[in-house]
């Protein structure tokens, strides 16, 4: 399961995997559990998916990626599981030869992310209540 | 779209059936009380179809959306798919991943 | 002198100067010396600056970065002195509420770096010759 | 634009001077074989001004672009910017960062 992980992620480590001397722009996308003025208290939220169809998935958005940005290196990790509030949910790392295809392959992968990588979250509030994320009432995050 | 066809040539064949695994998913598991169910199909069947005949099967399940977002085989697919014999479909509450 | 360093760049130092649980999507970008079929056998950079000016520029920068996204956070670290191809140049970490802003940001701060943060840079080639990059011509990196 | 009017003034009134700490870097500081100077220039008197002085006392600076890209006090400015005593003028080669 390269794409899915239940520990705590690591920027450098994902940096890594895609680095190299020929490749001079890095960019790097976190998602991090959103506790703010629109949240009312979420301390953490609970992360699911659908595992094996995440793994696909991932594999084909990366491709798609790949396709339209061949010399980017991408890597991608997403967390499952409680995730307090702060920490990082996904990360994501581009590197590529120049910096613009840096950044546009990495925004392209976390839109698709929200777009088609079935995964769903359960926000976790003090006062004990919980509530289901749709994305398409109030975005809980990001 | 391609419900009543199906139908109509399940009804008048009615012989080969498909066994297809189920699957749901956070708030849809927790409104069906299950996370998975086995349903049987007679071919051709569409996952429309497959999802009618959960709600037949399992009460429950009729609380969810008329028309879920469904996966065949781990890809997003629209309610007209074909299903086969030991397909798996899964379906998915609006996505909330990132 | 915040912004500038002769030690080599921590992402992770650089990304928890700027998260904060308010803040759900977190953008990075890293330069780094580049050594690939464009350059010719660059080794490593060496990086001098107009320091106090650096100084004074990045401040100005990122108070109009500020004015543009309030909600953002910025850090931005550039390191001088040799620094060997594969490493990092330059990391800027931008958090903000929502991703559209944080990818923004961190793109407006590098490409602002790079038209008015006084730095040159002279490139070490296997072979013992030193060239100064001009911009206006083959770019070396990035 | 500027110069000529400045230098007039210049010669007209001749008296106050400035002292105006010039550096170099990198390329520039290469080409002239040093990293600063310092320049005396009639007020009231240019960025433009300070860098023909520059020109006259060290011969090596006439090896530098016509109009190089000038800072004053930390900021930068275009060539007909106005100097005054004490002030810090920098020439800096193509900016290349990041």
């Amino acid at each position: 399961m390269p794409y899915l992980t239940r520990d705590p992620l690591s920027v450098e480590r994902l940096v890594a995997e895609v680095s190299a001397p020929e490749r001079g722009g890095t960019c790097v996308f976190l998602g991090t559990v959103r506790n703010g003025p629109e949240e009312q208290g979420v301390t953490a939220i609970e992360y699911s998916a659908y595992e094996a169809m995440v793994e696909a998935e991932f594999g084909r958005l990366l491709a798609d990626a790949g396709g339209r940005w061949p010399q980017a290196r991408i890597a991608v990790r997403h967390r499952l599981g409680t995730i307090p509030s702060g920490e990082a949910s996904i990360a994501i790392a581009v590197a590529a030869p120049h910096r613009a295809e840096a950044f546009e392959a990495c925004r392209f992968v976390i839109e698709e992310v929200k777009r088609r990588i079935p995964v769903w979250k359960k926000e976790l509030r003090v006062d004990g209540t919980e509530t289901w994320v749709d994305p398409s009432g109030r975005p809980s995050h990001v | 779209m391609g419900y009543l066809a199906s139908d109509m040539t399940a009804r008048g064949t009615g012989t080969a059936t498909a066994s297809i695994r189920v699957r749901l998913f956070a708030r849809y598991a927790e409104l069906v009380g299950r996370t998975e169910a086995a349903v049987s199909v007679a071919l051709p069947a569409t996952v429309g179809d497959v999802l009618r005949r959960l709600r037949d099967e399992v009460p429950a399940a009729r609380a969810l959306p008329e028309r879920p977002l469904a996966a065949l085989n781990l890809r997003q697919v629209k309610l007209d798919a074909r299903v086969e014999d030991g397909d798996e479909v899964a379906l998915l509450p609006p996505i909330a991943g990132g």
